[in-house]
């Protein structure tokens, strides 16, 4: 039988599948759930200085080719949740804080308090479409992200994940940018900015208007930014967006992801689609000869008969 | 969107919406309401099948604007969702406190239908807040009234009166929603009496549909495990009657 | 019964529904046959100077949730195309020329050649995300974007539509750019760059590797664009991307838009599309109590009750 | 992606290749093959239901690079598209030029299953190059062969047979498939008798699902609206026999 451990970054994991931030992961409970149901590490909703209570209902619209959503950050801020990260890191689960800040000197101080509290790697939510002042904001040019970046490196022994915003001319270049800062590991992607309108109301659904697309709609353009920042960048990548199969993240996989995560497939699939996807995958690897994820890393890049 | 078919007052602050449209659900499922350019919320089920409706009280600014929807304006509708009850047993016992009734009344239905012996406890402040007795009892539950200020049937809580009546008769299962205080004592009675139990619970609902955490209740979640859970699980629940989230996903006492 | 008719730059089109660029729109017996199912004007396939063969195949990856094609913009040059223009007019049908080019110059040249040929607009299309030198690349950057848009405004009467990329972090900076550069509307949005692998044969599906993502996938992208550009512009808008029903069409006239585009609809529900869609969109002005077209065109932006 | 089963030469220049995946398609249906790197074109079906398979000429790098293929590669399919032959009557005649015995052998096989009386004219350069004649005969087809130089069969081109049989025996319905100058001579000599006629034609197709229209043919599209056309609308093409279109749209003579 195949390995599905990965190394990412010095972390080693049981399989290259993680929770994705942002679903299932406001309380350490539900992250140890979604743990013992098979995903190799659980990235936690993102979290910045102070509780935020996140946007007002409507915040989903459910759609047949996914989710738009508005949860617009909602989290207990990072002093209260230091605790939850405690709790999850007593089960013994692979955590990665996700945070969140207005500037670069607010996000690198709640990374710092990430990784003080346990958390085994540091995600800096720089993509975020629907929040105000938080996400895209500051990681939508190059220089943006690379300075961000630099300051939460400086801060933080583990290894900082930089993610990204699809809904740039270039992510190659957002994604330089964070190698250039000292991230050690890019995750792509973030939701696509998007809208639903009811003709009915006459207005937005999302109470927020602006919302995130993410499922199955989006697999295509994370694989081509995967794609893309393989080839830009030494650094690993994580790939996410859409994926809710085992050939989905082998998609991934060889477009150059070394982990990948999921998140709107476990509301159509439910916690055991992680389990799903590794026994997908490692059939997969029985059946084409591979003994160890690592070998199909970005194998899409280098053929051509 | 749906169109609203009827809209009628049941107590000063509880009113029935109905639509034209069937729903195909099982009693205890629920629905989120969104009242467009206001709020979306979660609503139980109190008429399933055809011209389905939800029952609920006006208690703020989302269910004050829903209140004021006439017929033949729409209202959106996501659902049903979640997990309903199951009926088990010959003679079962519904405890419903105040909008607890919404859930229960198309559970009385549905088990009177199936030759199922019901009998139901009705608890509210007062007379003027009973909802659904006449419906319950035409669907031929035997129907005990408790009210808080004694101004109809037993005077005091639900949970007495239903812990009376499970002293003097044998049920094969018990059904309750309420207050969370009354959840959490009928839990204590069913479990010293080895009863089998099932509870509606309900927690801050953003999503509805299992993504969001918000709903969470020691790592299960209201809207997709729930809202109907049975004594194993109520008994394991640490949280249950003691804290619930914010919306920030901070626990804070109940 | 509720009129369909819209008035967009000066023409009148029978209805809100046209035929967009790159689908069944590269012969004139075809663009007629899709007219006559219902399409109140047909866009033809992006046309250059030259004539193209496109890239290899394979370039179209089927999806759950819409298509991925590279075609490559193989076209037969406006010299041979401008045969094809008036044949479609002789029929009686309203036709908009999409044109590309690689420089300016070499557009605006194609515009008047288009304009020439009879065509009742002219659509730049300054967004095919997967042609080397044409389409995005000219279209990226709003210095771009009004440049060109300028230097075909200057050599052609009839109405010019801008069509925009959504690959970018601010459509609305490309819309303000076209309307600077005299567009007379915006069209939006053109396909999202993507791509497809096969881990089986580990490699890109598409003989092109990237290609652009259409169908429902891009729907609720396609309808945030529209909203952002009615608020950042005075031109007419026209939505493209995703519309099947007339629920879709909707949701991009509240959001904005003045008419819609459908492509990759014509492949799920055939050219009977069309008039399903007008169907639609009549059966809910009468319901809803609608008279005209116009009074729905960005009734989403005006209610918060 | 499937993986071939077995691969086959039926001639120097002709294989078949079959798959382990059965395919649900009408005779006369096609689909696009991938050969991963190297290009994807259209195959008609020559063996449906079962372990489907496709028979092809190699004529240039896409079918040389397929014709490489060995048992256990993988090959991408999309499809089956199209609409292929209806059967109607209760004798028929087949007239199959050179590679159109690939979708008119599943034809003979299926008329033959219904009891239906089949002829078939099997037309090719030479003996050498005749493709299914034993499998068509043991169906139960009468088989008539044609060879342009004579090696085999009556010598000249299957459109002189097929009409010789025409005179001599009355048909429900004639098939073809071939060179397009075949067809329309066939379109010719069915009009003048009356018989109805039905044949599958060949265009440049990139997309083969209706969305590219580089396979149009005087509006209709060979992919979705073909490859198997009746004579009311093959004697409706201008194009057919005249023009195609090449690869940037332009019309070509044939
Ligand atoms: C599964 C479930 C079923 C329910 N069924 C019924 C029913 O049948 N009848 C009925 O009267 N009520 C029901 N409720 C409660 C109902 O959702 C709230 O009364 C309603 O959301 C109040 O909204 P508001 O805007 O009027 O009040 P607000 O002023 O917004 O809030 C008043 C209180 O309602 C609760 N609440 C508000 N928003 C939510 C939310 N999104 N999710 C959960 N609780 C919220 C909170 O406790 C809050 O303090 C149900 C709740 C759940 C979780
Ligand atoms: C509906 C349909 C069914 C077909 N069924 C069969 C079959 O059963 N057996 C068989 O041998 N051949 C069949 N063909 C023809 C087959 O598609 C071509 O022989 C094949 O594409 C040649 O590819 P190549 O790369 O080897 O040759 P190339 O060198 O690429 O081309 C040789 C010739 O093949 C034709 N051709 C090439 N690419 C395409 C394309 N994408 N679409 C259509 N024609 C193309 C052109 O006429 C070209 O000049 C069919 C064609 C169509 C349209
Ligand atoms: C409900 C919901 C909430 C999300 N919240 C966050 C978040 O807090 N931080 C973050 O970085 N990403 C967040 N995301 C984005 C996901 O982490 C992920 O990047 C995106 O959804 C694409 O993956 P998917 O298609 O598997 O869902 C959220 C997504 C969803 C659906
Ligand atoms: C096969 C195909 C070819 C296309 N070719 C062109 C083109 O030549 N020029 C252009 O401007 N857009 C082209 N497009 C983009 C469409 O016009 C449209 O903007 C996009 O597909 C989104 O709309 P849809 O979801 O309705 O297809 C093409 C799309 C498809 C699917
Ligand atoms: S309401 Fe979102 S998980 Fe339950
Ligand atoms: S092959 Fe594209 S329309 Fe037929």
């Amino acid at each position: 039988m195949a390995d599905l451990g990965v190394d990412l970054c010095g972390l080693r994991l049981r399989n290259p599948t993680m929770l994705a931030s942002g679903v299932l992961d406001e309380t350490a409970a539900t992250m140890v759930e979604v743990a013992r149901a098979g995903a190799g590490a659980v990235v936690t909703k993102s979290v910045g200085m102070s509780p935020r209570e996140g946007h007002a209902n409507p915040c989903v619209v459910e759609l047949d080719v996914g989710l738009l959503n508005a949860m617009g950050l909602p989290n207990p801020g990072i002093e209260y949740f230091s605790e939850e990260v405690k709790a999850v890191k007593r089960e013994g689960v692979t955590v990665i804080g996700s945070v969140i800040g207005g500037s670069e000197d607010e996000l690198a101080a709640v990374a710092a308090l990430m990784a003080a509290a346990g958390a085994d790697a540091v995600e800096l939510n720089l993509s975020c479409p629907h929040a105000k002042g938080l996400g895209t904001e500051i990681g939508s040019t190059p220089e943006d992200v690379e300075r961000v970046c630099r300051a939460s490196k400086e801060r933080v022994k583990v290894p900082l994940f930089a993610k990204l915003t699809p809904n740039t001319s270039s992510i190659s270049n957002l994604a330089r940018a964070a190698e250039r800062g000292g991230a050690d590991a890019v995750v792509a992607i973030n939701t696509l900015k998007g809208m639903a309108i009811s003709p009915e109301a006459r207005m937005p659904i999302l109470a927020n208007r602006f919302g995130g697309l993410s499922g199955p709609a989006i697999r295509p353009i994370g694989v081509r930014c995967v794609y893309e920042i393989h080839d830009a960048v030494e650094i690993p990548v994580i790939g996410v967006g859409g994926i809710s199969t085992g050939r989905d993240a082998l998609e991934y996989i060889m477009a150059g992801a070394t982990a990948v995560q999921v998140g709107t497939a476990v509301w159509t699939r439910g916690p055991g689609v992680f389990k799903s996807i590794c026994d997908d995958i490692s059939r997969f690897m029985d059946e084409y000869g591979y003994s160890k994820v690592d070998d199909m890393v970005g194998a899409a890049h280098d053929t051509r008969p | 969107m749906l169109r609203v078919a009827e809209h009628r007052d049941e107590t000063p602050w509880t009113k029935t919406m109905r639509f034209k449209d069937a729903v195909d659900a099982r009693p205890g499922q629920f629905v989120m309401v969104w009242v467009p350019g206001v709020d979306e919320f979660p609503m139980s089920i109190s008429y399933v099948g055809d011209r389905f409706g939800i029952t609920y009280q006006i208690v703020g600014d989302g269910t004050k604007a829903l209140s004021k929807a006439a017929e033949g304006d729409i209202v959106g509708i996501r659902g049903p969702f979640g997990r309903g009850f199951s009926i088990t047993g010959k003679r079962i016992l519904v405890v419903a406190g105040g909008a607890g009734i919404a859930p229960t009344a198309p559970l009385v239905d549905a088990a009177t239908k199936k030759g199922v012996a019901v009998r139901l406890v009705l608890g509210a402040k007062s007379s003027a807040e009973l909802v659904f007795e006449s419906r319950c009892a035409a669907a031929g539950a035997e129907v005990h009234v408790s009210t808080d200020d004694g101004s109809k049937g037993q005077k005091g809580f639900a949970t007495g009166l239903a812990s009376s009546l499970i002293e003097k008769e044998r049920y094969d299962s018990v059904y309750a929603c309420g207050p969370e205080r009354m959840i959490t004592a009928m839990a204590d009675i069913c479990r010293k009496r080895g009863l089998p139990m099932q509870a509606s619970v309900e927690r801050i609902m953003k999503c509805g549909i299992g993504v969001c955490d918000s709903c969470a209740l020691d790592g299960k979640h209201v809207c997709t495990d729930g809202p109907v859970f049975d004594l194993e699980q109520l008994e394991k629940f640490s949280e249950l009657g003691k804290t619930r989230l914010d919306r920030t996903g901070r626990k804070t006492g109940i």
